[in-house]
């Protein structure tokens, strides 16, 4: 379904013949498949067209034109997900590549002004030379910054010191579905960009919501991040060689450990005293399967496996680091940690006091880079499903249901067997909430394999219902289409909120819906 | 790092892009085979940055795609017009440049070295490559390299207008055939030719004799030798006196096809296991190179040996080097691109205040060169080896 | 019946004529029918007896002082008008300068379908039918055919087939053909005809030779060829480097885009064994392959190979052979 | 005058043997990876004939091909080298056809184009070697037909050509229209050049089908392909070996005299 020559000029002389294009082989490149052929809403949908927009100006012209024509549009930054292609046919799909400029970094009031190209490390290394760090999600730090504070979730293990994306959002400009350019927070008042809200309610409810606008909403052109204290080098140098980069020089005030509990819930109580006592840098929760994969690959690592030695010492684990910017807090961290861990009946795992796996960590956790490694290297499928960022007890539960199901699909053989219980989570936000994601690895070149995990989503999201776990956190807009409708009901009806907020802020509904939600009737 | 994707911003030019391409030909899910898609495919310059960056901390084979891409769309009969130009060349005349084979001795009449094609025996053959055979402006380094081996007392031997091509620009296009054939026959003169090592001052044809000649299962009685590495060995042994000290600050790019492409590429073979449900378990394990194994070090010790001279690093260095944007053929059909690419490496070099560009290919030198030219830049090129003379 | 198209060299049977006979008497024995063989020429009554001592059981002459020299457009109207009366099953003629000219043409007006450059016959016994074998994609593949109609036709490659015994004692008839040419449909008109001086035999004819590749390393080398080649009564040929490399005259090309050969003996010195060359001398009976390189393609191909330099080789290999050639060969071989 | 070539699309005969496969049930080769199609080399001899007429007295020369799938980055070389005018006649019914029927169509054409006063070939096409092509197309057209030629040159309305011979060459003369076939003595097609690949870009190409040319499905073929294989070659070379070179050519010499070779 392709547009009209008429059409397709008028989006060129917005942009330049260089930055669109309708060409299959362009097409191609901006489509997924991922549970194979013909699975899923977003399976083989191509957009009608790629457009490339440099400038807020720019963008602003093609939504108009969109409206003007009826046109769906939805915009991806770097496009880490099924979830950043239109999900309809015949849309636009307005790649932000060339967004991509850190506009301002204020050292005194600590926040950045960036595009949505910016990526989290980009952001860091600038950040750090002037002393300043920035919160980092959880799926790396190769993603753009500005989606994940106005746009996806946010979580990020480092959370634990840094809250998540949509806190630390100050100042937007927010291109709406209409083309109407507005600015939110103290840039509203013409003030700069350091707040994130300005003078009357706020809006940052209604952009971002709790996990946020998916693309349902516009584009958000331009926003200010929140940055907080860095007292690390102010560059980061790496030895070794890939891929084992490590710190050239160990940190100062800087300590990793591995905890292991004996229960579930004993890892949660420590978690969460851990996040009321302030201190600590990054907690994760690391799966046996995770570790395993950090460390060793292909036959090394399945030997390790099928020792049970991972399960047996990493069963209920993770990772806390401390890093503090004096001896003496320094000290103090060590102090309360040992005591809440010892409340807790925690222990340390003797692998984290390897060098290697101190130097190991120490990137992987200032860095966030480590993830796609264990996620990506046992089949190149990789998934999450379950998944909310709410309270420890939420996390607990969908930790119990999540593994319970995800062992039947393992028995199948149709995913990974990672121990079942694999799940990148835990408090952030200093103990103020939790998080957790279900992660699950499958082949998708594999028919059954894909099948199954592709059955095993649409069960998840059904046990998110009948067990009362709100709606699945991702899941919504992967094999979603207005699954929110499904959810609504059982959640204070916020389906209703967002319909209301979609047919308010997008009239002419040209804002791509599959990820958010469809307008009211 | 990709000077594809940076240029035309599409994620197709990416090396993601690519595969997310070739899978959709492999698959049959492209059928039309547009201009632009061959535009795509050809305006890259294969360097391999894709590669090597994907491979920090993943396992994926990015460039080998970008390859069989290639070769596919090629068995098939579909490349850029100007391809089949060098095409016809290599298949006439054994050389790329559409010039007369007879003349490719011609850069070395005169000097007194012997010539192995008429039978002559010597320990080291030369491969001077086909730009310094017919580059007028460049042949006189190859010549400076040969009488600079022979000063050491290395016992060199050229192949005169026997030498042919070495096929990395064929291989690279596509032609796999084309350049299966040409290996071959170097490899059978080398053999017969019974020397012990082959050196060579081009760094295409270096890193597809070290990365893929092996592949064609042929026995290689020689070693080869880039030149960097071989006059870095004379100077450490003493053959080579650097004595006259040079004032310049000065930067060194790597060439791909000497830094990252270099490392050979060792194509899976065995059995996919299916283990714990779905871990794909492939035995033997594969071998993953990530280019860090390239010729990184001798060409640098090789400019921090000249008295006098400063060496400072740019920022994208070693197997995340920014390509020069000759390679795989880009120069010859692409030139609008190549001259970008090199303009980009230039901003980069005067950067960090390097009054001249070091480097070890003839190709990124005459890439730099023509786009200094172009662009009025007062900054200057050098190969390896003419620092070395202006030192001696 | 089996007919022939015979040509002469030199006022006597072409040996391919007379492989033709060989093979051709053994297809008719087949399909119990008699063999025949057409000349067309001037005054060739002379080897009549000569192709009936071949075995040919009827000899049939169209002679005519217009026909001395080839022609197509003369030829093709009286051959295509004895055909039509004579109805062979099979029709065979030479794959050489006036098969490959004729085959066609001849075969189109026929209406008929035919193999060319075929180096093997199969005839079906019940149903008479001849299987056609013949070199395809430069002799890396062989095709098996029929022709679905009659006569059957087929031109052959020289030196494929077995040639047959002379025996004066065969008898055979002798029929003269008409020759009223329609001057009218004669276009093309021959204006000379230019013998090029080759010491040597030519190539398609040559039973044995002397091939020298890229590694002979210049013009001069070729001299010890020419001596073998001399000696052996053979021609010198050349790969494409040394022609390309302008050592050699590309007539001497043997390849894909050169002369396709195939002699009794076949001597390749420092020859790769390149596609492009085997596809000119693949079929050869034997082949010899001398080379440095051990691993070199061609003693993939060769009967009989010797790893090492032809300049240390070829002299004794050469001083040996003119032994052996006059007599004093060593005791092992008398 | 109007020339036209008939050009033929054939998979590289110079493609390494390691890279020629046959589909034996599908009686054809396998098209390899990594190895482009190319202009059958005896009709790149024959494009270069053409050109060298329309450079001594101007001519109007069309390129005619004929297959199932033509690639066109192939086919276009012709106009970048000088070629007018390419015609493409691309129809799946004309996937594998015998000479006979491939001439009738190609004769067709060139009708349909209006005519030729010469018509050239190669000597051979490099997958099926057959060489009937030329001369059918000549009995088709009932034009004369000079094969395999070395040497081709026009004056007033008649042409002279040289015909390669085992023993030498002919010089033949036939008056115009007339079909010639031509040999690689005859010298390779010129290089192109860039500004040939620019001209070329604006040269006419038409794509026909078998029934622009009210052709509902070509003759049938007069013979029939039984089998298609690739000879196995008994790699049984007896590697002559002495104490010395000396030695080895003395046994060599002997071993042939054995075999009665010499």
């Amino acid at each position: 379904m392709g547009l009209s020559r008429d059409v397709y000029r008028l989006f060129e002389s917005v942009v330049g013949p260089e930055n669109i294009s309708d060409d299959p082989a362009i097409l191609r490149s901006y489509m997924y498949q991922p549970f194979g052929c013909k699975r899923g809403v977003w399976a083989d949908i191509s957009p009608a067209v790629v457009i490339m927009p440099a400038s807020t100006e720019e963008v602003v012209a093609i939504a108009k034109i969109c409206n003007r024509h009826h046109i769906v549009f939805k915009a991806m930054s770097t496009g880490w997900g099924i979830h950043n292609v239109p999900g309809v046919e015949g849309a636009v799909s307005l790649d932000l590549r060339r967004m991509n400029r850190i506009l301002e970094i204020d050292g005194k009031n600590m926040f950045a002004v960036v595009e949505p190209y910016v990526i989290c490390a980009q952001l860091q290394v600038e950040a750090m030379k002037k002393g300043l760090n920035c919160h980092i999600i959880g799926a790396g730090s190769n993603t753009s910054v500005l989606a994940s504070a106005t746009s996806v979730v946010g979580y990020g293990p480092d959370g634990l010191s840094m809250g998540y994306s949509g806190r630390n959002l100050l100042g937007v400009e927010w291109v709406l579905p209409t083309g109407e350019v507005l600015k939110l927070g103290s840039l509203s008042t013409g003030s700069g960009w350091f707040c994130g809200d300005g003078p009357g309610p706020s809006l940052r409810g209604i952009m971002r919501g709790w996990e946020g606008a998916w693309g349902g909403l516009g584009v958000f052109t331009k926003c200010a991040v929140k940055l907080f204290h860095w007292n690390g080098p102010s560059e980061l140098e790496m030895k070794r060689v890939p891929p084992n980069y490590v710190l050239k020089e160990p940190i100062k005030y800087y300590k990793s450990s591995l905890f292991s509990f004996p229960t579930l819930e004993k890892l949660a109580e420590a978690a969460l005293k851990l996040g009321e006592a302030e201190i600590g840098y990054f907690i994760s929760r690391l799966s046996p399967a995770f570790v395993g994969l950090q460390m060793a690959a292909g036959t090394d690592y399945v030997n390790t496996w099928n020792t049970g030695m991972l399960q047996e010492m990493l069963k209920y684990a993770f990772l806390f680091v401390i890093f503090a910017s004096s001896e003496r807090e320094f000290e103090y961290q060590q102090k309360v940690l040992a005591a809440i861990i010892e409340e807790t009946g925690g222990q340390v795992s003797p692998i984290s006091e390897t060098q290697e796996m101190q130097e190991q960590t120490s990137t992987a956790v200032i860095k966030v880079d480590a993830v796609l490694r264990s996620s990506f290297h046992p089949t190149g499928g990789f998934n999450t499903s379950f998944g909310a960022m709410d309270t420890v007890d939420l996390a607990l539960n969908i930790i119990r249901v999540g593994t319970e199901l995800k062992d039947k699909y393992i028995r199948k053989g149709a995913l990974v067997d990672d121990g079942g219980d694999n799940s990148a989570t835990l408090v952030f936000d200093q103990g103020h909430l939790a998080y957790t994601e279900m992660l699950i690895m499958y082949d998708h070149h594999d028919d059954e394999s894909a099948e199954g995990a592709f059955q095993y989503l649409a069960e998840a999201n059904q046990a998110c219902l009948d067990k009362k776990l709100g709606p699945p956190i991702f899941q919504i807009s992967q094999v979603g289409k207005g699954k929110h409708g499904a959810f609504g009901p059982a959640c204070f009806n916020y389906d209703m909120w967002l319909r209301k907020i979609k047919s308010a802020f997008d009239p002419n509904n040209t804002a791509d819906p599959t990820a958010y939600s469809p307008p009211e009737e | 790092m990709c000077p594809s994707i940076t240029r035309y911003n599409f994620h197709t030019y990416s090396g993601g892009g690519r595969m997310a391409l070739g899978l959709a030909l492999a698959e049959g899910r492209l059928e039309d085979i547009t201009d632009e898609l061959l535009n795509i495919v050809y305006r890259c310059t294969a360097c391999g940055a894709c590669d090597s960056s994907c491979k920090y901390n993943s396992e994926l084979e990015v460039l080998w795609p970008i390859y069989s891409t290639r070769a596919y769309l090629a068995g098939m009969g579909y490349f850029l017009p100007e391809h089949s130009m060098i095409i016809d060349s290599l298949r006439k005349e054994d050389n790329i440049m559409m010039k007369p084979k007879t003349d490719r001795g011609k850069w070395a009449e005169g000097l007194k070295v012997k010539d192995l094609s008429r039978g002559e025996k010597a320990e080291v053959v030369y491969h001077a490559g086909c730009l310094y055979c017919y580059d007028p402006e460049l042949s006189i380094i190859a010549r400076e390299t040969v009488t600079l081996l022979q000063k050491a007392g290395v016992d060199v031997g050229i192949r005169g207008s026997q030498e042919s091509c070495c096929g990395s620009i064929a291989f690279q296009l596509g032609f796999q055939g084309e350049f299966i054939k040409f290996a071959e026959s170097n490899i059978d003169d080398w053999n017969a030719a019974g020397v012990s090592s082959v050196v060579t001052s081009c760094a295409c044809g270096f890193g597809i004799m070290k990365s893929v000649y092996p592949l064609l299962g042929k026995e290689m009685k020689f070693e080869v030798l880039h030149i960097t590495q071989y006059l870095d060995r004379l100077i450490k042994e003493g053959k080579i006196k650097l004595d006259r000290s040079i004032k310049s600050r000065v930067t060194y790019h790597d060439p791909c096809n000497l830094g990252r492409k270099s490392e050979i590429y060792i194509p899976w073979k065995g059995i996919e296991k299916k283990v714990l449900g779905q871990f794909i378990l492939r035995e033997p394990e594969k071998v993953i190179c990530r280019g860090w194994n390239g010729v990184y070090e001798p060409p640098r010790d090789i400019i921090r040996s000249v008295p006098g001279i400063e060496l400072v690093e740019m920022e994208r260095i070693k197997e995340y080097s920014w390509c020069c944007g000759a390679g795989a053929g880009v120069k010859q059909c692409l030139d609008d691109f190549a001259l970008w690419t090199a303009s980009e490496r230039i901003a980069e070099a005067k950067s960090v205040g390097a009054e001249a560009i070091v480097t070890a290919c003839p190709w990124c030198e005459r890439n730099f060169k023509d786009a200094i030219a172009a662009s009025g830049d007062d900054i200057l090129v050098y190969d390896v080896v003419e620092l070395l003379r202006q030192a001696m | 019946m089996v007919l022939i198209l015979g040509e002469l060299v030199k006022g006597r049977l072409s040996t391919n004529t007379r492989e033709m006979l060989g093979r051709g008497r053994e297809l008719a024995d087949n399909a119990n029918g008699r063999l025949a063989l057409l000349f067309l020429g001037d005054k060739v009554e002379l080897v009549a007896e000569e192709a009936i001592a071949y075995g040919a059981d009827d000899v049939y002459l169209a002679e005519n002082p217009q026909l001395g020299t080839y022609q197509a457009d003369t030829y093709l109207q009286i051959i295509e008008k004895a055909v039509k009366d004579m109805e062979p099953e099979i029709l065979l003629m030479g794959q050489t300068s006036i098969g490959r000219d004729l085959a066609p043409r001849l075969a189109f007006r026929l209406g008929t379908g035919i193999c060319m450059d075929c180096v093997r016959l199969d005839i079906e016994p019940i149903s008479g039918i001849v299987r056609m074998t013949r070199p395809v994609y430069g002799c890396k593949a062989l095709a098996v055919m029929i022709c679905k109609t009659k006569p059957q036709m087929a031109s052959i490659r020289p030196g494929t087939m077995k040639s047959a015994e002379l025996d004066r004692s065969r008898k055979g008839q002798v029929h003269a053909l008409a020759t009223d040419i329609d001057m009218s449909q004669i276009r093309v008109k021959v204006m000379a005809k230019v013998e090029e001086q080759t010491d040597s035999v030519s190539l398609e004819d040559a039973k044995v030779i002397v091939c020298g590749g890229r590694g002979m390393g210049s013009s001069d080398s070729f001299s010890i060829l020419e001596e073998l080649a001399r000696l052996l009564g053979g021609a010198v040929g050349s790969s494409r480097p040394p022609c390309d490399a302008g050592w050699m005259p590309s007539t001497r090309q043997i390849g894909l885009t050169g002369k396709i050969v195939s002699p009794n003996l076949y001597i390749a010195v420092a020859v790769s064994g390149s596609s492009q060359h085997m596809a000119g001398c693949a079929e050869s009976h034997t082949i010899v392959a001398i080379n440095k390189d051990p691993e070199a393609n061609i003693f993939a191909m060769a009967r009989y190979g010797i790893v090492g330099d032809y300049r240390e080789i070829l002299p004794p290999f050469i001083r040996r052979t003119r032994e052996i050639l006059e007599g004093k060969g060593g005791s092992r071989c008398c | 005058m109007q020339i036209v070539v008939c050009i033929k699309q054939v998979l590289d005969p110079e493609m390494p043997y390691s890279a020629f496969k046959i589909d034996a049930d599908g009686k054809r080769a396998i098209p390899p990876q990594g190895t482009p199609p190319v202009i059958s080399p005896y009709d790149e001899n024959a494009l270069e004939a053409a050109l060298q007429v329309k450079d001594a007295h101007g001519a109007t020369v069309i390129a005619l091909s004929l297959g199932s799938k033509l690639a066109r980055s192939i086919l276009n070389k012709p106009l970048a080298a000088g070629v007018d005018e390419l015609v493409l006649i691309e129809d799946p019914a004309a996937g594998d056809l015998d000479s006979f029927a491939s001439a009738s169509i190609l004769a067709a054409a060139i009708r349909k184009i209006g005519g030729a006063d010469v018509v050239f070939t190669g000597r051979q096409a490099a997958d099926w070697d057959a060489g009937i092509a030329g001369c059918a197309i000549a009995e088709e057209l009932k034009m004369p037909c000079i094969t395999v030629a070395r040497k081709v040159s026009v004056q007033n309305g008649m042409v002279r050509v040289e015909r390669l011979l085992s023993d030498g060459f002919e010089v033949v003369e036939s008056p115009l229209p007339c079909v010639i076939t031509v040999d690689s003595d005859l010298g390779e097609l010129r290089q192109v050049t860039m500004q040939g690949l620019i001209s070329a870009k604006k040269k006419p190409v038409s794509a026909w089908k078998l029934s622009d040319l009210k052709l509902e499905s070509p003759p049938p073929p007069r013979c029939e392909l039984l089998e298609l294989y690739i000879p196995k070659r008994k790699r049984v070379c007896e590697i002559i070996s002495g104490e010395n070179a000396e030695d080895t050519a003395v046994k060599l010499a002997d071993r042939l005299f054995e075999e009665s070779l010499l």
